[in-house]
Parts: structure tokens; sequence; C-alpha cells
């Protein structure tokens, strides 16, 4: 078996992982993949990976992506690394649209910056196609007033 | 807290209702220092040309208002209890959904307090401003535009020669 | 109509005018203090000047926030439309006093011609120098003559002949040579008020810099004209004012005596007043009737004419004249022009007093009017107190209210001319006192009063923080009398002066506080001012003077303070001209001035800075004089 | 004034011209999203929120508030996270997926506007539905007219 030019290996934490995509964006090979599927967004990335690219790790959010130089080869696991999060669910559609961890920490961001407490506005929880729907709704509601 | 209402027969156009507003939400609230604040302190009263007759028009405090409906961080509230519509700078987002839903055109972006302007009756004030600057009274508060509207009625009854 | 305890001491500083002010309310009375509040608030765009009517496509108005419009219909933007309506001002003030002036030399042409009878010339020695300043040849002509010659002479000043007016040669060669670089010597009196409406007039003169200069000729041609043709016209008729003891305050006004009340500007009407009033004939007539004598008694200028002249006593100033009809006891109130309330005649309807206009070009509600001309003025005058003593026992009892107390005693009549025969016959002693420190330097305390401001307040914490620190104040006009009301006329006030100018009061007897006349007479300070930069050899704005209005309201006060400022006199104003519409404007007033005429503007309501901005630019002048 | 793109309701027709020139100058894909009602349509682009959500939820500050042109997107430093499309309370900001992601999101013609162009959609507009002055003309109509009359 030859042994191909190895330089670093991947690790992710799962626990900081937010479940967004930009490992997955910045990756110049495409090798880290993800789907959504039976309420959790699936990620798919190489244990190891060639050349000294550091892209996912830059781009992570959440400084879940760590990459460690690899010398030996002896003793590392060869196994894909795979994770998932769970998905939130819009609250009108049923249908998932992001992860619940990016939603709480979107829930967090604006209780600290515009006081907005949990479940007291009600386009949070919603996918944006129904955030557009909520809100041309609002908008027509108001507008009957001018036709 | 009694709303203004606007006697529009009497409005001669002359804006006064508009400076002491500006004046009112300026930083200093006196004119002359107020002229040369940058940004200049907005207005939240508007002297309109309507119906060929000038008249002011002034946020009416809706109760089912649509800038309510469309504020997505609730900064602005139906207030219970003085039964205003509040605007509370610190949740806004500056999304100007309120400007554009305002049936009335009430509503402005503004740069100072927050990112709109709207009309708070003076916050901290007896009467508002526009009312005390009003020199034919067309501005008046609930309570006294009701007085007048009555004595007015009366009156007219009486002129008629037809009391009932 | 309820007045409450603090509202009353918040309008006014007078004892009088606060017992007044309550008998006014119980009376049922609306004062000017009650109107002002119910014009509460003003009009913004006219306080800061940025409302123009002067054309049928307006009236306009520029939004001092500038999201509204930024120009007129014609297209006049805030700095055009400022500078016309305070060009205006000017014009108008300048008028005021002009015309007031023109009716004197009408005066003096008629005494010449011999149609004036009760009239006379009083004071031969002025009127020949004012011959020689203007030209007129002397030899060999009757007094008469003389004085028809003279008048000539003047009436020509009000014409548009001239290059320069007359009266500018009493100027500092220095400050003449700035006028003409500005191009803003005086030609004409009446031709640079008229140029003022033509410039102002839609599409005329829309450079505001040019508006501006042209303001400070107008108002120019009243101080060096108009202001001064009134005042030496008066001393010719009436007599120079020599230094007099009076009395002023409501409780002049005798419960047991014929009251006459003199209010307006003019001293032609008065005088005649005056002279009915000792006539023995009338007088008995006063006793018939249970009076013990007829009391004459001034309000506003005229008073001070009569005052700096004859010593009659002052009921008030401007904003005391409905108090002083209040008081149920003023039998008649005669007026002639300026400053008289249109609501006097309505107010006075509440008790007996008779209220007579004398004026061809002042009449006003509710007064009778009985008009003046130099031919009938003798006569008219004997009618009209014979009126006054015969309405004296109308007086309705439960009206009246005599004011508890004595009046304030007071020292008037300094003329530039008594002041320099107080001084042993020429200003040097003044000099020295100024060279020498005792004197700090002289301030003109000056203008109306207007409830914006505290009654009196204004003028009496301003002068008396000047004079502690050594400042002359010199005055006329309603401050005069505010100051004269405070106790700061008599000598004893030295105590009040800082110890340079008590030395020096008390070394000439006199008080450190002095009247030099009515509004007309704020010329006798620029004379004065003048007659100092001679002796010194230098320009009136070198020298450590000022100049104050800290209650102005009137057009007048306007042309006065442009004049004051173009004559080379840093000048502070009390209450805000309408000018803070345009920064432009603000900024060549209050600082580019500076520059061009060695004196600017400054605005400070709060009297007590004003004081300290004064004494600033006092010391800066000293300094800069190696003093 | 911070200009954004203000939808006068009373005067949209429901004819779609915003959406399909807003299409063809971005692409093929229109930023502008039209909501189909039974007797209305609602033209839904990037408001340029002055405390944008979107742009403090960004990681990578690649959303910021520009004074006076609304919020400004830098390309640069951007990491196609997706989290701005989470937090845009209007659902107009999109991750478009991709070989290489793509924002999508109203920028009021950015290009045009740096040659002193208005927005596409402005100029396509027939009925003048959609406006840049921040209300300012659609305020005084609609102060002026008779619904907006005052009691009396």
């Amino acid at each position: 078996m030859t042994v191909p030019e190895l330089h670093q290996q991947i690790h992710v934490d799962p626990d900081r992982c937010l479940g967004c995509f930009a490992c997955a964006s910045a990756c110049p090979e495409q090798r880290i993949t993800w789907d959504d599927r039976e309420g959790n967004r699936r990620f798919r990335a190489p244990a190891v990976c060639a050349g000294d690219c550091t892209r996912c790790r830059d781009a992570c959010p959440a400084d879940a992506v760590r990459l460690e130089p690899m010398g030996e080869t002896a003793g590392r696991s060869w196994e894909p690394l795979s994770w998932s999060l769970p998905l939130a669910r819009c609250r009108r559609c049923r249908e998932p649209f992001t992860t619940q961890k990016i939603l709480a920490l979107l829930s967090r961001t604006l209780e600290a910056t515009v006081g907005l407490s949990a479940g007291e506005a009600d386009w949070p929880s919603c996918c944006p196609a129904c955030r557009r729907d909520l809100e041309s709704r609002r908008l027509l509601d108001a507008a009957r007033w001018n036709r | 807290m009694e709303r203004i209402l606007v006697r529009w027969e009497r409005c001669v156009g002359c804006r006064s209702c508009e400076l002491a507003c500006r004046v009112a939400h300026s930083a200093s609230g006196d004119l002359f220092s107020a002229v040369l604040e940058r940004p200049a302190p907005s207005r939240r009263i508007y002297v309109e040309q309507a119906d060929k007759t000038p008249s002011p028009f002034l946020c009416r405090q809706c109760e089912d208002a649509p800038c309510v409906r469309s504020c997505p961080t609730r900064a602005l509230a139906h207030d219970e209890t003085t039964g205003l519509v509040a605007y509370e700078p610190a949740r806004c987002i500056g999304c100007h959904g309120c400007v554009m839903a305002c049936p009335f055109g009430m509503i402005q972006p503004d740069v100072r307090e927050g990112f709109i302007a709207k009309c708070d009756r003076c916050k901290g004030r007896d009467r508002p401003a526009c009312v005390e600057a009003c020199p034919t009274h067309t501005l008046v508060l609930e309570k006294d535009f009701l007085d007048l509207r009555r004595k007015e009625a009366v009156r007219n009854l009486v002129q008629s020669g037809n009391p009932v | 109509m309820l007045l409450k305890r603090e509202d009353v001491q918040a309008r006014t500083i007078t004892e009088d005018g606060r017992i007044f002010m309550e008998k006014a309310a119980r009376d049922g009375l609306e004062t000017v203090w009650d109107r002002y509040r119910a014009q509460q608030p003003q009009c913004g765009f006219c306080e800061l000047g940025l409302s123009c009517r002067n054309c049928s496509m307006g009236p306009c108005r520029i939004d001092p926030f500038g999201e509204g419009p930024q120009r007129g219909v014609c297209g006049a933007d805030a700095d055009i439309i400022v500078a016309r309506n305070l060009g205006r001002m000017i014009a108008a003030g300048s008028a005021s006093h002009s015309d007031h002036g023109r009716d004197l030399v009408e005066v003096l042409r008629k005494v010449g011609e011999g149609k004036a009878p009760g009239y006379g010339i009083r004071s031969e020695e002025k009127l020949r120098k004012l011959a020689s300043e203007l030209g007129v040849s002397e030899d060999g002509q009757s007094v008469e003559a003389l004085a028809v010659a003279v008048a000539e002479a003047l009436e020509e000043e009000f014409g548009t002949r001239k290059k320069a007016l007359a009266f500018v040669g009493r100027v500092p060669e220095k400050r003449r040579r700035i006028w003409e670089k500005l191009g803003i010597t005086p030609r004409g009196i009446d031709r640079e008020t008229s140029e003022m409406m033509h410039r102002t007039h839609m599409g005329v003169d829309n450079d505001w810099k040019s508006l501006l200069l042209h303001g400070l000729r107008n108002a120019l041609s009243d101080g060096w004209g108009g202001s001064l043709i009134a005042t030496e016209v008066s001393d010719i008729l009436f007599g120079i004012p020599q230094p007099v003891a009076s009395e002023v305050n409501l409780r002049v006004l005798k419960e047991d005596q014929v009251n006459i009340v003199l209010h307006g500007h003019n001293p032609i009407v008065s005088e005649m007043i005056f002279q009915a009033a000792q006539d023995p004939e009338l007088m008995g007539l006063a006793e018939e009737k249970g009076a013990r004598g007829i009391n004459l008694a001034g309000l506003c200028c005229t008073g001070n004419e009569l005052l700096m002249r004859r010593g009659i006593p002052m009921a008030g100033n401007h904003l005391m004249t409905e108090l002083a009809l209040s008081t149920g006891l003023i039998d008649m109130m005669l007026v002639d022009y300026q400053c008289i309330m249109p609501a006097l005649g309505e107010t006075a309807r509440c008790y007996h007093t008779r209220m007579v206009s004398t004026s061809d070009k002042a009449k006003y509600p509710f007064m009778e009017h009985r008009e003046f001309h130099p031919e009938n003025a003798r006569d008219l005058a004997r009618d009209l107190v014979r009126e006054a003593v015969e309405n004296f026992v109308r007086r309705i009892p439960a009206k009246v209210l005599s004011p508890p107390g004595a009046p304030v005693k007071m020292m008037a009549g300094f003329s530039v001319e008594a002041i320099v025969s107080a001084l042993g016959g020429s200003a040097g002693p003044l000099i020295d006192a100024i060279k020498s420190g005792a004197i700090q330097g002289a301030v003109g305390v000056v203008g109306c009063n207007n409830p914006k401001i505290r009654h009196d307040y204004g003028h009496v914490t301003l002068t008396t923080r000047l004079i502690e620190n050594d400042v002359l104040v010199v005055d006329t006009g309603c401050a005069a009398v505010a100051h004269a009301k405070a106790g700061l006329k008599v000598p004893e006030a030295a105590e009040k002066a800082g110890p340079g100018l008590r030395q020096v009061c008390r070394a000439l007897g006199i008080p450190p506080v002095l009247h030099m006349g009515s509004c007309v007479d704020n010329v006798r300070i620029f004379d004065l001012a003048a007659a100092l930069a001679h002796a010194l050899g230098t320009d009136i704005s070198d020298l450590p003077l000022a100049a104050a209005a800290p209650e102005w309201y009137s057009e007048k006060a306007v042309s006065i303070a442009c004049y004051a400022v173009a004559s080379g006199v840093y000048t502070v104003l009390g209450t805000p001209p309408p000018i803070f519409g345009s920064q432009n404007i603000v900024k060549l007033l209050t600082e580019d001035l500076e520059g061009l005429l060695g004196a600017s503007f400054a605005v400070e309501p709060d009297p007590a800075r004003a004081a300290d901005l004064i004494l600033e630019r006092i010391r800066a002048k000293r300094a800069a004089l190696g003093l | 004034m911070e200009p954004f793109l203000f939808v006068d309701f009373s005067r949209c027709i429901a004819c779609q011209a915003c959406w399909a020139a807003c299409r063809r100058e971005h692409g093929g894909v229109s930023r502008l999203h039209l909501l189909c009602f039974q007797e209305a349509a609602v033209p839904l682009a990037c408001r340029q929120c002055r405390k944008a959500p979107c742009a403090g939820f960004c990681p990578e500050g690649a959303l910021v508030q520009e004074e006076g042109r609304g919020v400004k997107f830098l390309e640069e430093r951007c990491t196609h996270c997706g989290l701005c499309a989470a937090a845009c309370p209007f659902g107009v900001l999109e991750i478009v997926p991709g070989p290489v992601p793509d924002l999508s999101r109203c920028d009021l013609c950015r290009r045009r506007w740096e040659e002193g162009l208005m927005p596409v959609c402005v100029l396509t507009c027939p009925t003048r539905a959609l406006s840049l002055d921040a209300g300012g003309a659609v305020g005084r109509r609609r102060r002026a007219q008779p619904a907006a009359f005052p009691v009396s």
C-alpha cells in the first residue's frame, strides 16, 4: 500500500459545530459535503487532507475545525468523519430550514441586540419562504387602508 | 392619555406646529440652538395641503396599528396604559417596515433617536408642543375638542332657531 | 384674571410694578404681559427672520431645519430674506427718529417765521453753533432769520443732493475714511431709508452683504442725521439740558393733584403743556376743583425730554404705561407718537382718564384726537390742561389706588454740555480719569423694555455690575428710567460704584449713571465719544467704550444699535434680533464686522454675562491703548 | 437619509415587471421576491435595515452599514456560511447553492448606482410603486389623501 502525501488530519468538534456550511463552501475540492435528511443535517468530511490548505478551518465561524499536521501515519484513523445536527422545522410549513443550534444562537443574538425574547416574534422560527409570506401579508394588510 | 385632535378647518398653514415639534425633539429644546443641530431634529407632525386647505397631520395612535403589525421586533407596540403607539428605539432594527405600512404617512426615517420619527405625544410634557404652538387652536386635546364641538353644535342649533 | 404671586415676581423687579400689576388684574385689565403670554409660543420663522411677505408671490418661509423649502418663490434664500427683513427694520427705525427730527425742524422754521406762538429760541448759542456747522452765514441776521436759514439747511439734510450729511463732519477722520472705504457714508436722511425700501423690493439688491452694508448707512443717516437733528433742534427750541433733580416711579402721581401724564417721544406738545400748567388761572381752577395743584409726569421719552429740561418727574418706562393708568389717578394722558401701545385707549376706559392723541400721524383706538400744530399749540395746550383739571372731579374713588410711600429721587439733565461743564469746562478730567484707570471705560446702557425680559432686570443688573467695576454708565430712554427707579441716579449711588468711579463721582457730585436723555438723544453719547476720540487723536473704536440694549424691543433700537456699531462701538443686545435664520449674517454681524468697522454685535440675554463681555472688551481696548 | 426600496402597495398592479427586470439585471436570479396573492402582488427586497440582523449575525463582518447607501456586502470576507439568511426577518437574503455559492440580496443595483443610475426595478415599475425616497413623496401623498383626512 502506497502512502499518499498526507499532510494534515482533520478534526471536527461536533459540539462546537453550528451546522452552517461555511467549511463545505470553502473547500476547493468540495470534499466536505452535507445534506438534510430525516430531521438532521449530516456532514461528511475526509479524515485526512492533502495539501496545506486551511480554508475550511478559517471559514468556520465556531472554531469547530482543527487541522493537525501529520508526521507519522501510524496509528492514525483513516475513517471519514461524519457528524450531524438536528434541524429546525419551520413553525408554519414544517419544512426544515436550518439547524436548531443556529436558531438558538439567533434567538440569543436577537435578545442581546434588540431585546427580542424567544417567542415574542413569529418570524425567527419560520423558514425564509414563510418569512416572506408573513411579511408580504403584513404589508398587504396595512396597504388595504390605502386601496 | 388624551389624544391630539385636529379641527382642520381652522388651520392657516403657518407650520408653527412643525417648528415646535422639531424644537421639542431637539437636544437643546431651544429654537435658536436647535436650528444649528446636525442632524436636524425631526418633526413628527406634517402640515400638508389637503383638498386645497392646509392641515396638520399627525400619528393617530391607532388601536390596531399597521405599523405595530409590521414591526418584526416589537419596537412599536400599543401601550395599553397610555393608549399610544410607543416606539422603543433599542428594539428597532431600522427595517423601515412601519414607514411603508403606515397608511397615513406619519412615520418617517430618522437618524437621531432610533431610526424613525413618530409622534410620541411629547413624552414628559403636560401638553404636546404642537398643541401649545398652534395659534388658531386647530390642534386640541381630545377633551377640549369634544367640549368645543359640543358648544359649537349647541350654538348652531340655537342659531337655527330650531331647538329641539 | 387672577395673577399668581410668582408670576408677578417673574415679570418685574420693580415694587410699584408689582403692586399695580396686581391692581390691574383686580380691575380686569389686560396688560402687555398677558398679551405676551397669549402669544406664546411666537412664530419661529419670524423669530429667526426667515419669513418674507415683501411681495404677493409670497408669503414665504425658509425651513431652518433644512428639510423644507430653502428658497422663497422669488428664489431668495435664508441670507437674502434675513438681510431684507433686517434692512426694513433699520429703515423703519431710522425713519421714526428722522421724522421726529423733521417735525422739530418744522417748528424751528415756524418759530423763525413768527408763526409758532409760545415757542421760541431757548438756546441761541446752539443755534449759532449749528449755523456755522451747516455753513449758514450769520452776518447781520436776526435770530429769527437765522432760525429759518438753519431750518432750511436742515431740511436739505433730509434730501438727496449731498455727498455726505453735514454732521458727518463731527466724526473722527479715521472713522470717516472707514465709511468711505465701505461706501456707507450717509448721504441724505430720507434717501437712505427710501433706498433701503427700494433695495429690499423683490428683485433689487440680492447680495446680503451689500444689503447689510446699506443697512449700516441707513442707520448712520439716523445717528448722524435724523436723531442728531432731533436732539440739536430740541435743544435750540427748549434749551440745553442742565443737571436737575427729580423723582421717579408711580408714586410721582399725586392723589390730591390734577395728574397729567405725557407719553410718547416728541417734546413739541409736552413743552406747551408744561407752559400751560404754569398758568395761574388754570392753577386757580385746579384749586377750585379741590386739587392742590397741577402735577405733570412723564412716561417714556416725552417724559425724558421734559425731565431733562424741566425736571418734571417720571411715572415710569415702556412697560409701566398701562400700570400707570391702573392707579386711577391720571386725569389726562397726552400722547404724541412711538411706543404708545394701541391698547392704552381701551385700558383707560376702565377709569376716568381722558386719553388724547395729538399728532396728525398717530391716532389710536378709543382716544380723542386733538391735533397740535405750531400755530395752535399754545391755545390747545391751555384747553387741554383746563379739560384735565375739569376731569379731576370725575375720578372714581373705588378704582383709585394711591401708591404707598415716596418716589425715588433722581438726577438727570446730563447733556454733553452739562457733562463738560461738570468736569470744569473740558473733557480733560474725564480723559485723565480713564487714563489713570479710576474710570475703566464708559458704556451706554440704552433701549426699551420688552416683556421677554423681566422688567428692568436686564438694565439694572447690567448697570450695577458695570459701575461696580469702575465703568461709567451713561443712559437714555427707558433704560435710564429703570436705573433711576433702582436708585442709581443720585450722587449717593456712588457708594455702589467701584472705588475709582466712586471717587470721581464724589469729587464732581454726580451719580455713577448719567442720564443723557430720550432715545433720540443717544446721539449725545456718540457726540461725546467722537469728542473724546478727537481729543485723543484716535478713532471711536479704539476707546474703552461699549453699548448695550438689554431689553430692546423696537425697530428704532435696531437702527440705534446699527449706527452704534458702524460708529465703532461694540454693542451687546439682550433680546435676539430676528437674524438667527442665517448663520452667514450672524457671523458677519458678530465677528466679521470687527475687522471692517472695529466693532461688532453680541447677543447675550443674561445681563450678568453681558457685563462680563463688556468688561472683557473694555480691558482689551485699554490694553491696546497701553493703559 | 438612508435609502431603501420603498414599496407603495397601494400602487402595485402586480405586473411583475420589477421581478423580471431584476432577474435580467442580476444574471437570471431575481433578488426581488414577488409574492403573488389573488388580487395583489408584493415585491419584497432587502430593506437595508439600519441595525440589520443579518449584519449583526454575520461572523465575518461581511455585511456592514454604509452611511447613506444602506447595507454593503463585502464579498471578500464572506464564507458563505448562510447565517445571514437565517437572521433576515424578511427572508429576502439567500445563499444560492452552486459550485460557488452566491449571496443573493438586493443591493439597490449598486453597480448602476455607482454610475449614477437608478435601480432597474424602480425604473421599470410602470405605476411608480417602487421608489428610493424613503417614503418622502409617498408619505406626502398618503397624508394628503382623503382617507388620511384628519378627524373633524
